[in-house]
């Protein structure tokens, strides 16, 4: 008997062959570059430089940021455009070197727990046994356990930036992990997912190439919130002694330290505040421009 | 919370008789035993209204009599003899007795562990009431300063009390509501105390953990007394007429502990570098923001036996390296210097100190600690970092810290010599004579210990305009608040 | 096996969860270093001297006895008392749950709609609206709650004199009694929970908007009010209700900076003081009614997610 | 006010790219006319509709033109279509809330005043739903046509003045046919309804339309359609060939478990056959191409394929027997990834089935794509950016890339004009000449059915072969035009 095999498409393409118009033979080739929003691009690199400024900042600052250039809290004045903070530091150089090690640690947070909240989702969405139930359940416990009490022992257990990342995935995987189970619930009973499954692709492939990328938008939302998280869990630690150790810069011990002069200097609490701020949103939007795209949100 | 001054913005009508008192403290720690775990000086505060204490540090540091009118020792310096008062009756309206003071030192002596070991001189047991009025107190060695190791936290209740759950009556000078509830405990003047009638008829006293909050609540007029406020808020209200700064000097040091049985401290050449190297002037302007005065190393300096006059030490890094080097130092040492954020500045502090030591080779690592379990996890067991001192006298200090054999000798004080010369000056009952003694061990710990006190910072309070009465004085001195009053 | 009927699932599945948040309650406050009677004695005391305050506060009994007895303290509505200060812990929360119930309440009167609007913008607002409201609300909830508060104090209090900048809730009157004060603390609790909210739920509402039903429902000229509320809430009610409970159980708890920055005495300075102090029998009944809320969000969110039968069962 | 009806003037859309989609375009419905839009598949019919409706989706821009309604510019499209326009999409199945029931979504078309005294069941029973067990489902427990004749009802439901239906026919049978003509056919001279139609069927277009607009071939960018292959239909199966798929004794129960829906159906199909199964909506026809398919469980019966025993769960099939069979869904806007491009969709079987590298897999799948009649460029554009019958095309091809021995058809033609139709025939045939290739097609055009070795309808729950004619003669092609 005759089967349908390899060969079929290339009999039929070339009988088909005679009959493209020359029209579309001319559209052949290369992908049209894709068309993304003007704003997209605008926010994408906004957020690009912004990283750069928050990784690289150091060799930015023309002072030593531990040097003490001024009196404590002396406002801002010519080479010291955002003042000194407690102990007379230059601001400036400061918000431009504290950038690294909180940017790292919670990229590194908000991805692991976003890779680990999608991962369990997809899985327990997916499988609707007993297991799956009772991960739900252990995820349900602990989005009822004051956050607070689970980040004091992960930075009692963990050295500071795997604390971090400890509470992150504590406090932040749970809720990735049910609403990506309720989407990929919903999904199953989509049409290209009963396509694929008719197919014989297996459940993992399945929700790895139909399901996770139909709810990217929801991902990426979620790696935003996560990013949130890790950068308050950051700033929350940073008083029990999480951060790099004195007098390195660092944002979040900025923002401790220099709020009790904000009378005295407004600009030592704002300048790190801004950064803070300006990085967790380069971050969603960056991410939001990395998946944009026609037909989607 | 932060921010500038606001006046005006909640005024409302204040009634002169009634003042409001923002002090340090947490509501949700407040406790009702005052034989315990003072945790903040609210707790101090509520407790030094409702109940009499046996005597009380005056302004100058020397003791003054309260409840209790005399002390007086037999010739061995070891049976006291002390009388108290005989007008002073408790809510209920009994009479208090002098087995009710008994009661109560021994009530403390049973809870030495949350009182630091208060009455650790006084056996207790061998103690007893003789009549109404007077009570005999027993000292385990000869001890002169029995006035002083009563002053301050001795409150008195009625004999027998156990239950702190519920309101023990107390004999003060004023007496609790149970209005309030979790906010503010609110105070009445207890009209028929023995003492000065109290000019305010109530007092209101909230626990407020944040300075920023205390002195804010000052500054919008909701409260009319802000114990504690930070420095950097003191500095901008400098001008302000609508409010008064009040300063006590030498209220708190962040002493610089070094631990002499372990290296590099071990070396007292090494322990002087470090003396020689601190900038005390640059601490005290940054750390204090310049509310204070420089530490000439002294750990309790305004305590009424330590010697004036000594110089000032003052930075010499050349001699400072000298010494370094002697020691086998020259090319340096990694240190880790532990701090905390439980006390404003103490940070900023080690960082500085940090920096200062940098210059003499010191590459000092600093770790800053979780506030919480610095006291039970960094305090006396690592061998450098910066505690706290607020207001305590020498003997205090020296019952704590600089006792061989107690579990929180943290720079490892164990000067046998200077211990029997200690036991000598407390067994001499000359006063003027005794003086001396102390303050020639304050002379040889300060030259010889593990401590660097580089400055001492003042208590800031800020109290609206009008406002009298606010006791002076650091320390326990500072929390019998009853005469203050609003006039106006 | 058969599964139970809804509310008897739904029942034994709290039942499970509290019980099981209890034990982890806890274990994770026996696990800090340290315990109330170490933070008592504030390092100063000897070996001796500590064994006996433990003994005393009944923490030298084994941890599972312990737990046990706390257990059915509370079981039996007596919760213990406060290590700390010796007080009963039913009288300490009631004291202090009329602050906070009324802050959590007003906060969540002003961040539900809040949040609201701000996912709505991020994700169906104006288009060149989008990325700001998304850079805004990553931002916003980015900011310590400290800042936040910094913020609000010195624009609301310092400059414009609106509101006082501390709220010394006035003795023996009702928390609500002067809404002047709590003006400030609600902002700086709704504020980042607001943005907190806004940034979890564009993400399901992004998933749902692309959906064809919704661009068709647009197309037969449903207004954004009839799509927002028809189409879309009922799609991400579970999720949203799931964030309504954690963040009603996180304002209990998180109402701790702002309580501690405004000077009220509330259940979430309770908390943390209790957490830094070791004051685990506080702790625990704190941390405890803090969950019961949350557990009770989280079954009406399974309650509410909408339920769709497979075209067709799939093993 | 004046009531002219609608007027398009010069109406021009363009792609991001700049292609024109729609080239100057001039109607003009008055008041009581129907107008019929008909043209090739991506024409751009759709476009058109969404242009007057004022919401044309990202990535189409209305470059000039001008839309009135009465003479005058809609100010508030929105409120205007709230008001004024009942619409029907290409996709009903997936433009239904998934959890509103059918009564639900009639209801909410209805103005307010309108709600009361059953205005829902009458609305359902007149497009031939029977309201009582129709009016409690939601949309996954509707056929295809159930679903199109719930959006029907619903576009109907308020008497909209403006009335735009788009391709409102292409999943019913010839009853509900006539209902829903019926329905259409009432506005027309009342001198107040417009009524504007898209549709590739010429029955539907000849019954209703007062004029026929036809927009050219390739105005978008679709390939023009060959001619057919002769000959391809010549070749009969062998007689005495193994059957590829033979199926016994099953039944079939919606839901699984409920009651049976079809029973006890036999059937063989041999290599090169074509099987058409013809009957009413809701009678099964799609639910049992979903039990072959492994995407539904039969109660009873057993099946092989290419010799294979063919077990109803998916993952209990041998890969052998998962490649022998490919279904085509009813719904080819559901049965496409949104989030992934065509050319990826394609890829994906040419890779898993085929077992194809990468490189190779993205050429094949240009390839499929100029076979169902598609220019290239269509690889890399998301499904949402495909019309209706590009959509159906992309889905067959990637049914067709994994190489099946049988092809399970669900009404691969319903979005498609006749023309594109009989290409895919075409080509369907020629595979099924050179490869063996077999399909059982669910349809309800008897042009497929006219093409088959063999019909059988569906009646009264079983599977009979079918006694009447094939040629339905009140549907013409459009070719005739
Ligand atoms: N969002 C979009 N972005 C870019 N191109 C599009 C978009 N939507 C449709 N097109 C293209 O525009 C052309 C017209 O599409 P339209 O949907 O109007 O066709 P149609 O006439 O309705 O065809 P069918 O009968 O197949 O539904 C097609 O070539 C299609 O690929
Ligand atoms: N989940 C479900 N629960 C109950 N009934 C269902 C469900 N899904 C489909 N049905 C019903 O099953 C019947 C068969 O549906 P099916 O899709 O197989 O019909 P069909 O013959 O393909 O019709 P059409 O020609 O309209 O596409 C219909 O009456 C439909 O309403
Ligand atoms: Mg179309
Ligand atoms: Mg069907
Ligand atoms: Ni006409």
């Amino acid at each position: 008997m005759k089967r349908a095999n390899g060969s079929l498409l290339k009999r039929a393409g070339g009988t088909a062959d005679g009959s493209i118009p020359a029209r579309s033979a001319e559209q052949d080739g290369s992908p049209p570059a894709k068309r993304r929003s003007p704003a997209v691009f605008v926010f994408g690199g906004l957020s690009g430089v912004v990283l750069l400024v928050a990784l690289g900042g150091e060799v930015m600052a023309w002072h030593d940021p531990a040097a003490i250039v001024a009196p404590p809290w002396a406002g801002v004045a010519s080479g010291l455009p955002f003042g000194a903070d407690a102990l007379g530091r230059d601001v400036l150089a400061r918000v431009l070197a504290g950038g690294r090690d909180l940017t790292l640690t919670s990229l590194a947070a908000a991805l692991t727990a976003s890779a680990l909240g999608v991962a369990g989702g997809l899985w327990v969405g997916w499988s609707r046994g007993r297991l799956g139930r009772a991960v739900a359940g252990a995820a349900d416990l602990l989005l009822a356990l004051p956050l607070l009490l689970l980040a004091l022992l992960a930075v009692v257990a963990l050295p500071g930036p795997v604390a971090v990342i400890a509470g992150t995935v504590l406090g932040g995987t749970p809720l990735t992990l049910r609403v990506v189970a309720d989407a990929t619930a919903a999904a199953r009973h989509t049409g290209y997912v009963e396509a694929a499954l008719s197919r014989g692709e297996p459940g993992g492939t399945v929700l790895l190439r139909e399901v996770l990328p139909a709810h990217a938008g929801l991902v990426c939302a979620d790696l935003g919130q996560r990013l949130v998280l890790a950068v308050q869990l950051a700033a929350a630690l940073n008083v029990l002694g999480f951060g790099p150790a004195p007098p390195a810069p660092d944002w979040a011990a900025m923002l401790r330290e220099n709020l009790q002069g904000l009378g005295l200097n407004p600009a030592a609490t704002i300048a790190p505040a801004v950064a803070l701020a300006v990085l967790a949103g380069s971050v969603a939007a960056l991410s939001h421009s990395l998946v944009a795209r026609d037909g989607l949100s | 919370a932060p921010g500038t001054a606001s006046t005006g913005t909640a005024s409302q009508p204040v009634a002169t008789d009634i003042v409001r008192y923002a002090a340090p403290g947490s509501p949700s720690n407040a406790v009702t035993d005052p034989h315990g775990l003072l945790p903040g000086e609210s707790d101090v505060v509520r407790m030094a209204l409702t109940y009499d204490v046996l005597t009380v540090p005056g302004a100058d540091g020397a003791t003054k009599p309260r409840l209790a009118t005399e002390w007086r020792p037999d010739t061995t310096l070891t049976r006291w003899r002390i009388t108290i008062r005989g007008d002073a009756t408790f809510s209920d309206g009994r009479q208090v007795k002098a087995a009710d003071a008994l009661f109560s030192l021994r009530r403390m002596g049973k809870k030495e562990a949350e009182n630091f070991g208060r009455m650790a001189m006084f056996d207790l047991d061998a103690s007893k009431a003789i009549d109404d009025t007077t009570f005999e107190l027993t000292t385990r060695k000869p001890y002169a300063e029995v006035g002083k190791a009563l002053e301050g936290a001795t409150f008195v209740v009625p004999e027998g009390s156990d239950d702190f759950g519920k309101p023990v009556p107390g004999s003060g000078p004023f007496r609790p509501t149970n209005k309030g509830g979790a906010q503010a405990v609110v105070y009445e003047r207890n009209d028929t105390w023995w003492g000065p009638k109290p000019p305010a008829k109530t007092i209101e006293v909230r626990a407020v953990p944040d300075p920023q909050a205390r002195a804010q609540a000052l500054l919008s007029g909701q409260v009319d007394l802000a114990g504690g406020v930070p420095a950097t808020l003191a500095k901008q209200q400098e001008g302000n007429s609508a409010v008064r700064l009040l300063r006590r000097p030498g209220a708190t040091l962040y002493p610089l502990v070094m631990r002499m049985d372990t290296k590099p401290f071990d070396d007292l050449r090494v322990r002087e570098a470090v003396r020689l190297a601190l900038d005390r002037q640059q601490l005290l302007d940054t750390v204090f923001l310049g509310y204070g005065e420089v530490g000439n190393d002294l750990i309790t300096p305004k305590d009424p036996t330590s010697p004036p006059n000594l110089a000032q030490p003052t930075r010499d890094l050349a001699q400072a390296r000298k010494l370094m080097a002697d020691a086998g130092l020259a090319g340096g040492v990694e240190l880790t210097l532990h701090t905390t954020t439980a006390y404003p500045g103490m940070d900023s502090a080690a960082t500085l100190i940090s920096q200062q030591l940098a210059e003499i080779g010191m590459r000092v690592k600093v770790a800053v600690e979780p506030a919480d379990t610095y006291f039970s996890a960094v305090y006396a067991r690592k061998p450098f970092y910066l505690s706290y001192l607020g207001g305590i006298h020498f003997l205090d200090v020296v019952r704590v810290t600089l006792t061989p054999d107690s579990p929180t000798n943290e720079t490892a004080w164990k000067d046998r010599t200077w211990s029997a010369d200690l036991d000598r000056a407390l067994a001499e009952p000359d006063d003027a004579k005794r003086r001396g003694l102390l303050g020639d061990l304050q002379v040889r710990l300060r030259e010889q210990g593990g401590y660097a006190i580089w400055a001492l910072s003042d208590r800031l309070d800020l109290a609206k305009a009008g406002l009298s009465g606010v006791p002076e004085g650091i320390g326990f001195a500072s929390a019998f608040i009853d005469q203050v009053s609003l006039d106006g | 096996m058969r599964r139970m009927p809804w509310p008897g699932r739904a029942l034994a599945k709290s039942v499970l969860l509290m019980a099981a948040a209890s034990a982890v309650i806890f274990l994770c406050t026996a696990a800090l270093p340290g315990d109330a009677a170490d933070l008592i004695a504030g390092g100063r005391a000897t070996p001796e001297e500590l064994a006996r305050l433990r003994a005393e506060q009944g923490l030298d009994r084994s941890l599972h006895v312990r737990y046990l007895d706390w257990l059915s303290g509370v079981l039996t509505g007596d919760p213990g008392v406060s290590l700390i200060t010796g007080r009963p812990i039913g009288e300490l929360v009631a004291e202090r749950a009329g602050v906070t119930l009324t802050l959590t309440v007003a906060a969540l009167a002003v961040s539900v709609p809040l949040t609201a609007t701000l996912a709505w913008a991020a994700v169906r607002g104006p288009r060149w609206l989008r990325p700001t409201a998304n850079a805004l609300i990553v931002a916003g909830a980015a900011l310590p709650q400290t800042v936040v508060a910094a913020a609000l104090v010195a624009w609301l209090s310092a400059a414009w004199g609106l509101f006082p900048p501390v709220s010394m809730l006035p003795a023996g009157e009702p928390p609500w009694s002067r809404p002047d004060l709590l003006v400030l603390p609600v902002l700086t609790l709704a504020l980042p929970i607001a943005a907190y909210g806004a940034a979890l739920l564009r993400g399901a509402i992004a998933d749902v908007v692309v959906r064809p039903y919704v661009g068709d429902a647009e197309l037969r000229g449903l207004s954004s009010a009839t799509i927002a509320f028809r189409y879309v809430l009922p799609m991400i009610a579970a999720p949203a209700t799931r964030l309504l409970a954690v963040t009603l159980g996180g304002l209990v708890a998180g109402a701790a900076v702002a309580e501690t920055l405004f000077g009220l005495a509330g259940l979430g300075e309770l908390l943390v003081t209790a957490v830094s102090t070791r004051d685990v029998p506080v702790v625990q009944s704190v941390a405890l009614l803090a969950a019961a809320v949350v557990v009770a969000g989280l079954l009406a969110a399974d309650a509410v997610a909408p339920r769709r039968p497979s075209k067709a069962a799939r093993p | 006010m004046s009531r002219r009806g609608l007027t398009v003037r010069g109406l021009t859309v363009t792609d991001r790219a700049g292609t024109l989609i729609v080239d100057r375009l001039d109607l003009r419905i008055v008041p009581g006319e129907v107008l019929a839009l008909v043209g090739p598949s991506g024409a751009g019919k759709t476009t058109v509709l969404r242009a007057v409706l004022g919401a044309l989706p990202s990535g189409l821009t209305h470059a000039g033109g001008r839309i009135e309604w009465h003479g005058a510019a809609v100010r508030a499209p929105r409120r205007w279509r709230r008001r004024t326009v009942g619409f029907l999409g290409q996709d009903p199945a997936s433009a239904l809330h998934p959890l509103l029931d059918a009564r639900a979504a009639v209801r909410e078309a209805l103005p307010r005043a309108a709600r009361t005294g059953g205005a829902e069941e009458r609305a359902l029973a007149e497009v031939g739903l029977d309201p009582a067990d129709i009016g409690q489902r939601r949309p996954h427990q509707l056929s295809g046509g159930q679903a199109q004749r719930v959006a029907l009802a619903r576009a109907l439901a308020g008497d909209p003045e403006l009335l735009v239906l788009d391709e409102p026919t292409s999943a019913l049978d010839p009853a509900a046919l006539a209902l829903a003509l019926e329905q259409v056919r009432r506005r027309r001279g009342d001198g107040r309804s417009v009524t504007l139609v898209v549709s590739h069927d010429m029955s539907v277009v000849s019954e209703l339309a007062d004029h026929v607009v036809r927009l050219g071939p390739g105005k978008g960018n679709d390939v023009a359609p060959r001619t057919p292959v002769r000959g391809a239909t010549t070749r009969k199966p062998g007689a005495g060939a193994e059957p590829v798929l033979e199926v016994r004794g099953v039944t079939v129960a919606q839901p699984p478990g409920g009651l049976p829906l079809l029973s006890d159906v036999d059937l063989a199909i041999s290599p090169g056959e074509t099987v058409a199964v013809l009957g009413p909506s809701g009678s099964g026809k799609s639910t049992l191409l979903r039990v072959f398919a492994g995407l539904h469980p039969a109660e009873h019966g057993c099946a092989t394929v290419v010799g294979e025993p063919l077990p109803w769960v998916v993952t209990e099939r041998s890969p052998a027997a998962v490649r022998a069979l490919a279904l085509v869904g009813q719904n080819p806007l559901g049965v496409l990834n949104p989030a992934r491009t065509v050319g990826a969709a394609l890829a994906r079987p040419l890779r898993t089935l085929r077992g194809l590298s990468r490189r190779v897999a993205r050429e094949e799948a240009l390839q499929l794509l100029a076979t169902v009649g598609l220019p290239q460029e269509l690889a890399y554009r998301y499904p949402a950016a495909l019309s209706g019958g590009q959509r159906q095309r992309v889905a067959l091809a990637r049914a067709l890339a994994g190489g099946p021995a049988v092809l399970l058809a669900d009404e691969i033609t319903a979005a498609l004009d006749a023309r594109t139709a009989a290409l895919v025939f075409d080509l369907i045939d020629m595979l099924r000449h050179d490869s063996g290739l077999a399909v059982l097609a669910v349809t309800h055009d008897p042009a497929v059915a006219a093409r088959a070795d063999r019909v059988l309808r569906v009646e009264g729950g079983r599977l009979h072969p079918d006694s009447c004619s094939h040629h339905d003669d009140r549907r013409l092609s459009l070719d005739a035009l």
